[in-house]
């Protein structure tokens, strides 16, 4: 932490890892979780920015986000959950054993802690890939080609593991459902919750099953317009992208952040006197943590019922 | 002498809740995160429309809350730590609640032809 | 010093303008005067003096919170009002229709008229906008009746005035919309109901075809927006395009004569200049048949050639193939730059009048 | 007591050892931990900022002077003005004051040793390098043409220009003021000296304080609003594009909600300084601390609440309209019980005219101006008419320019002695200070009748009939570069010959005026404990006035 040249030259006592600006360890601890909470709230900001859009375009287009949503699947999202959940645990009982000086148990916590963030990041990939896989990214040329009909060139992106050959002739798709896709597009071609919620509708004409904004944002010249709820359901998408996208990235600094931890335990640095650098990154765990406790409801589940009941 | 006052400040701080604890806060979030799966197939719209989004959204903020006061220790900590983690709530609240306000009165008569 | 007041609701906002004006003289006068007052009276006397120190006083401090917050009120309570009567629709408005486009104003009557950065309005009637964008926001300003409103893509927005005086008013942009922002813009005219009338009854002016080709190129149809020259040109440069072939987008080539630039103007997209997007708005119904000739006859005179000689005269062709030279060569460094636009391009090629496609968030009850 | 013998005893020249001539190798300075020295290596970067940003617009005055776009093309003055605005906020003003004045004095006008998080202070001046540079290296490439505002779906679809460089380059710089914020708000809550207690603080604290809350609070949120924009423009997916299902209002909101706080983090640094300098320069404790200490906190909060006044012709609702502009008028208040506090202070006051104070009361007449119009613009039905005209420019340029520039420069020339232990010229200080408020007020008056006369801003051309104004406009700039000029002239020659200034050339009980000038690395010799109230100037503040008036006949016979 702080050289010694600055601890060196004052007066009073310095435990180990105590910084020169400070006069004691109860000064630095406080300042640092301060600090650490605050850092947080910016980190919620951040994210609430995020979840402003989602509020606004869930509010004004609930079917085309429980079309997407329904092609989630809940069941990685929620194995994710739990695998979150887990690791939080043995965070939380990382820092304990901290403040009790168990440098073992801390070490084996932070390598399990580690194993289920890395674990967790396993299942997004595999997510990402299916999502890949069946022309639900929602940027054109980043999803599977596959030919129809006469082979178009792609002018877009071509991706890592592609060639320019492979991503401008591409074979055809995969076996199951015949998936034509020959510029890696953004593909939705299901509008039945909308013609269920027009059935609905003409049964109870007092109620309503469409929002204002839907009422004009899926239809042009009064039938159902397949290419705008496309669009809507592409935000969905993107939305759901970009947020699980950026909780990923912050589980990536997380498990950085944990090596070095774990390094620092195994060193033996923290005991009674000085676990700062646990609790903290433990702080930033959980929140990680509960971001995704706010995405799993939020984007895997709110279509559910539709489907089931 | 510094030293020796956070020393024993620290006595009462170590104890939290200890491993059962913990455990018991784990257990509540599983049994969360499965009802909040179950309960989104449940179709409650009969209740009124998007009750299923508030029960999730309930639940959520249970386990939310269950994980910001035990394992991050807000419980035990000072009140300016509440009012950090209090306060970027209450300022979410006020970006959500503005930019829904203008969203929910637009479609008014006033501008309408 | 002081823009004209020419509608019903000017002098609502001019008189809540004074009002502020007022209140903040009445505020100023004694603070200033404190200040000057007290740096003169109290001016230090002796270095690092120590005078009798004062806390604040809850009394002072309770009075100048409350009497601000009462004046702001009615600040508020004025400006409330003002805003609700401009922004509450008249039932029996004279419905326009305006379509905001990078870089002009496309306006068309209920009775069918169209204008581009013209709008012809009778005195005393109440005109309601319907307003759209086909790219990006803009904003429809007329200072002279202080009213304006923000043009949206994707839905509509509402505007409303009742013009109390006739005159030629200043149209604005007010809301930055790329490139030709400041030439977004044109004049509102106000006329009599009678001329109104017989303006609607399509009016004729005194002028040579070139004369009134050259205004309608330059003002009236705004063609000059995109077709003068410039870097940033959008449109072919038109200078002694005519009677030279044109290399059209697919390779094949046209002779620009009075056929093509009449289709051109009707149609633009069916034969695009090489190089070029297919971004010119179709002119069918906005121009009436002579207004069609004068524009020829004004092309052609681009061209040095007078309305009278018809056909490819041999007399310029020098300096006609070194100026479709240089057509071409803008073409070529244009096309980099619009391909990049993306689907910018494609929007324009198909512009939607008002009622197809966008949303209107507001219009439902 | 101790430290104020220690001080009258060390009445000599510069001290031996201070955060200056501590190190003076280029690695230590890069790699200090001294927020002094930090402090000083802001200063330079947001002069290098303030001057570019200077440079645009007197282009875009220069532009101005004749109706047609004849000096620029358009096509350029859009880039000008963009840029203009760009650098002046995300890349001076937000960071001048808290940046500079703040990161040098917060700390010892609080008896610390530092900033409690020395690292992650430098860790900010880094990212604020890494910003700028992304900014600047995207200007040198073709720049950027959207406003400072980055409107959608112009910004996402149809500007060609480097709009995703200059938004990561903000999105950087946005993590550097996030954390300078944090940093402030945790050094103020722990690291305050013994007898520090909250209501002894000097209310460029509170102010620091407030600022702090809102750069922690908002900034995050236009830094993912940019970083959308950016997305959507590699991405094509739009959120914000309505031509495929966007919502170009959704963004207004967005960025408003950061950027209409954000005004208030570039003018209540100000406001702190000018309490500073108007209760110290009429030595006499400011009238209601309480007050002016919680109005900046009220400020701070509701600032959050008003953001909808951008958008009354937006296309927002009405009712919302409503609601945003009486809050507005509400946010209104703590501004002007300020104004009200601040000419009560000068009342039987010992008022001296030194430079600083004549910034300070400088401020105070630009401000009451600015802030005055700033009803014009929250009362609906008028700002129907004005919002987007030059009223609107002319409105924020007397707060911001008015408001924090004119601060700023008062800060530095009130902390100067401090910061660098040389005085520099008193004739030249009050020349350039008063050239400033003529110039300045030469400049943007005219532009409130061009905005009443309807002239749009963002113009490269406007119609002829409002051209004398307009020249009237650049004119006075003229004046008012030259009065911004003169500063760097003589404050950089103070250094070199400017006379030694003593730790408290004008005898003030502040902190930051018990310590050597320049301070030592650490500040203080011994931590100090504070037995008096702010603002004390009487015996109590154990000032030796005395000695004090007894050097100064020295000095002066």
């Amino acid at each position: 932490m702080a050289t010694h040249a600055e601890t060196l030259d004052h007066e009073h006592y310095h435990p180990p890892g105590l910084q020169h600006q400070f006069e004691d360890m109860k000064q630095q601890e406080e300042s640092v979780s301060i600090g650490m909470w605050l850092f947080l709230a910016q980190e919620i900001m951040f994210f609430g920015g995020l979840f402003t859009v989602y509020l606004v375009f869930r509010s004004r287009f609930p079917m085309a986000f429980a079309a997407g949503s329904n092609h989630l699947d809940a069941f990685w999202g929620g194995l994710n959950t739990l695998v979150l959940i887990v690791s939080s645990l043995t965070m939380a009982l990382t820092v304990y054993y901290a403040q009790k000086g168990n440098r073992n148990m801390q070490v084996i916590l932070i390598v399990l802690t580690m194993f289920f963030g890395a674990v967790f990041l396993g299942v997004k990939a595999i997510e990402y890939t299916d999502k890949y896989n069946s022309g639900l990214v929602p940027v054109t040329g980043l999803n599977k080609r596959a030919v129809g009909g006469e082979a178009h060139a792609s002018t877009n992106f071509v991706l890592p593991f592609e060639t320019r050959a492979s991503a401008t002739a591409a074979e055809g798709g995969h076996g199951d459902a015949p998936y034509v896709n020959p510029k890696g597009d953004f593909v939705w071609t299901d509008t039945s919750l909308i013609s269920n919620a027009l059935k609905e509708q003409a049964a109870d004409p007092e109620g309503s099953y469409l929002t204002t904004a839907e009422r004009y944002g899926y239809f042009s010249n009064g039938n159902i317009d397949a290419n705008k709820f496309r669009d809507k359901v592409r935000i969905f998408f993107w939305i759901y992208f970009v947020m699980t996208g950026l909780h990923a990235l912050h589980m990536v600094v997380g498990l950085g952040l944990m090596a070095w931890l774990g390094w620092k335990a195994w060193l033996g640095t923290y005991g009674p006197d000085y676990y700062m650098p646990v609790e903290m990154s433990g702080l930033y765990w959980h929140f990680v943590d509960i971001v995704w406790i706010f995405l799993f409801p939020l984007l895997y589940l709110l279509g559910r019922h539709f489907i089931h009941a | 002498m510094a030293n020796k006052q956070h020393e024993h400040a620290h006595d009462e701080e170590h104890e939290h809740i200890g491993i059962p604890g913990y455990l018991g806060v784990f257990a509540v979030l599983v049994v969360g995160t499965i009802l909040t799966y179950w309960v989104a197939t449940v179709d409650l719209d009969w209740i009124f429309p998007g009750a299923n989004t508030l029960v999730a959204l309930l639940i959520a903020f249970t386990k939310m809350t269950c994980v910001m006061l035990f394992f991050m220790h807000v419980y035990w900590s000072p009140k300016l730590i509440w009012l950090a983690a209090l306060a970027s709530f209450f300022w979410l609240a006020i970006m959500f609640s503005y930019t829904m306000g203008d969203y929910l009165t637009r479609s008014s008569g006033v501008f309408s032809p | 010093m002081f823009p004209d007041q020419a509608s019903t609701f000017a002098w609502h906002v001019d008189a809540l303008y004074f009002y502020l004006i007022l209140v903040s003289v009445v505020f100023s006068i004694p603070i200033v005067a404190a200040i000057v007052f007290f740096g003169l009276r109290y001016r230090e006397k002796e270095k690092y003096a120590t005078p009798e120190e004062m806390h604040g006083s809850i009394m002072l401090e309770t009075t100048w919170s409350i009497i601000p917050f009462i004046v702001s009120m009615t600040i508020f309570l004025g400006g409330a009002i003002v805003y609700y009567n401009q922004f509450r629709m008249p039932d029996d408005g004279m419905d326009v229709y305006v379509v905001g486009k990078q870089w002009m104003w496309k306006i068309q009557h209920a009775t069918g008229q169209r204008e581009i950065n013209e709008l012809h309005v009778p005195v005393g009637r109440r005109v309601k906008l319907t307003m759209t964008t086909e790219d990006v926001l803009h904003d429809f300003f007329v200072p002279a009746f202080r009213t304006k409103m923000d043009v949206v893509p994707g839905r509509y927005t509402y505007l409303w005035f009742e013009a109390t005086k006739p005159g030629k008013y200043h149209l604005f942009c007010a809301e930055y919309c790329g490139l030709n922002h400041s030439g977004m813009g044109g004049y509102i005219y106000v006329m009599e109901q009678r001329d109104f009338d017989n303006w609607l009854s399509g009016n004729v002016s005194g002028q040579t075809p070139v004369e009134q080709g050259k205004d309608l190129f330059e003002n009236k149809l705004g063609c000059a927006s995109c077709h003068a020259g410039g870097p940033q040109q959008r449109g072919a440069k038109l200078e002694g395009i005519y009677g030279h072939e044109v290399k059209l987008v697919g390779g094949q080539t046209v002779l620009a004569d009075d056929a093509y630039i009449r289709e051109s103007i009707l149609n633009p997209s069916a034969q695009i200049v090489e190089g070029f997007q297919p971004i010119m708005p179709t002119f069918k119904g906005q121009v009436t048949e002579e207004q069609l000739v004068s524009l020829v006859a004004y092309i052609k005179s681009l061209s040095g050639i007078t309305a009278t000689t018809t056909g490819g005269g041999t007399g310029s062709t020098a300096a006609n193939s070194a100026a479709s030279g240089n057509t071409i060569d803008s073409a070529n460094t244009m096309a980099p730059r619009k391909a990049e636009r993306g689907r910018t391009g494609q929007e324009g090629s198909n512009p939607n009048t008002p009622g197809t496609g966008t949303e209107p968030t507001n219009s439902n009850r | 007591m101790q430290n104020v013998d220690a001080l009258d005893a060390a009445y000599n020249d510069r001290p031996t050892k201070n955060y200056l001539n501590n190190g003076y190798t280029l690695k230590s300075w890069l790699l200090t931990k001294d927020h002094k020295r930090i402090a000083i290596m802001y200063l330079v970067s947001v002069s290098v900022f303030f001057l570019m940003g200077g440079l645009y617009a007197a282009t875009i005055r220069l532009e101005l002077l004749t109706p047609a776009s004849d000096l620029l093309e358009s096509g350029t003055y859009n880039k000008v003005f963009t840029q203009h605005g760009i650098l002046m906020i995300f890349f001076f003003l937000i960071p001048s004051i808290p940046a500079v004045l703040g990161n040098f004095l917060l700390p010892i006008m609080i008896g610390a040793k530092d900033l409690a998080l020395p690292r992650i202070n430098l860790l900010s001046l880094y990212l604020y390098w890494v910003g700028g540079a992304l900014t600047l290296w995207a200007l040198t490439q073709g720049g950027v043409d959207t406003g400072w505002t980055f409107y959608t779906p112009y910004s996402t679809s149809f500007s060609n220009t480097f709009v995703m460089a200059v938004g990561l380059g903000i999105f950087i710089n946005g993590f550097s003021s996030i954390l300078t914020g944090l940093n402030f708000i945790v050094t103020v809550h722990t690291m305050r000296a013994p007898g520090m207690t909250w209501f002894r603080l000097p209310l460029f604290v509170w102010a620091q304080y407030a600022t702090s809350l809102i750069m922690v609070l908002g900034t995050p949120v236009v830094a993912i609003t940019i970083l959308l924009v950016a997305i959507e423009r590699v991405a094509r997916v739009g959120i914000f594009d309505p031509s495929i299902g966007g919502d170009p209002i959704l963004f207004q909101h967005l960025f408003w909600f950061y950027s209409h706080p954000a005004v208030y983090i570039m003018v209540l640094p100000g406001m702190g300084v000018v309490s500073e300098l108007i209760s110290n320069f009429s030595r006499k404790k400011i009238f209601g601390y309480e007050f002016i200490a919680f109005s900046s906190i009220a400020i701070a909060v509701f600032g959050f609440l008003v953001w909808g006044h951008h958008m009354f012709v937006s296309g927002q609702s009405i009712y919302a309209g409503l609601v945003f502009s009486f809050l507005t008028m509400v946010v209104a208040i703590p501004s002007a019980i300020k104004m009200f506090n601040w000419s009560a202070t000068l009342y039987k006051g010992s008022i001296s005219f030194d430079t600083p104070m004549l910034y300070g009361l400088g401020f105070m007449g630009l401000f009451l101006i600015g802030g005055l119009t700033g009803l014009f613009l929250g009362s609906m039905g008028l700002v129907v008419h004005l919002t987007d005209t030059y009223f609107v420019v002319a409105h924020f340029h007397y707060v911001m320019v008015g408001g924090q520039v004119i601060a700023y420069l008062g800060g530095i020339h009130y902390w100067w002695p401090k910061i660098t232990g040389k005085m520099y010229s008193e004739f030249w200080g009050k020349v350039s200070a008063m050239l400033i408020f003529v110039g300045f007020n030469l400049t943007f008056f005219p532009q409130f009748i061009l905005g009443y006369l309807g002239m749009p801003r963002r113009y490269a051309s406007y119609p002829a009939e409002m051209q004398v104004l307009n020249i009237f406009s650049t004119a006075g700039a003229s004046v008012l570069g030259i009065g911004l000029l003169m500063p760097v002239i003589y404050l950089a020659h103070s250094l070199f010959y400017g006379k030694n200034a003593g730790p408290n050339p004008w005898m003030l009980p502040g902190l930051e005026w018990r310590t050597a000038s320049p301070p030592p690395t650490e500040n203080f010799e011994t931590t100090p404990v504070v037995t008096w109230e702010a603002y004390e100037f009487g015996e109590e503040s154990g000032l030796d006035l005395e000695g004090a008036r007894r050097r100064e006949s020295v000095t002066t016979v």
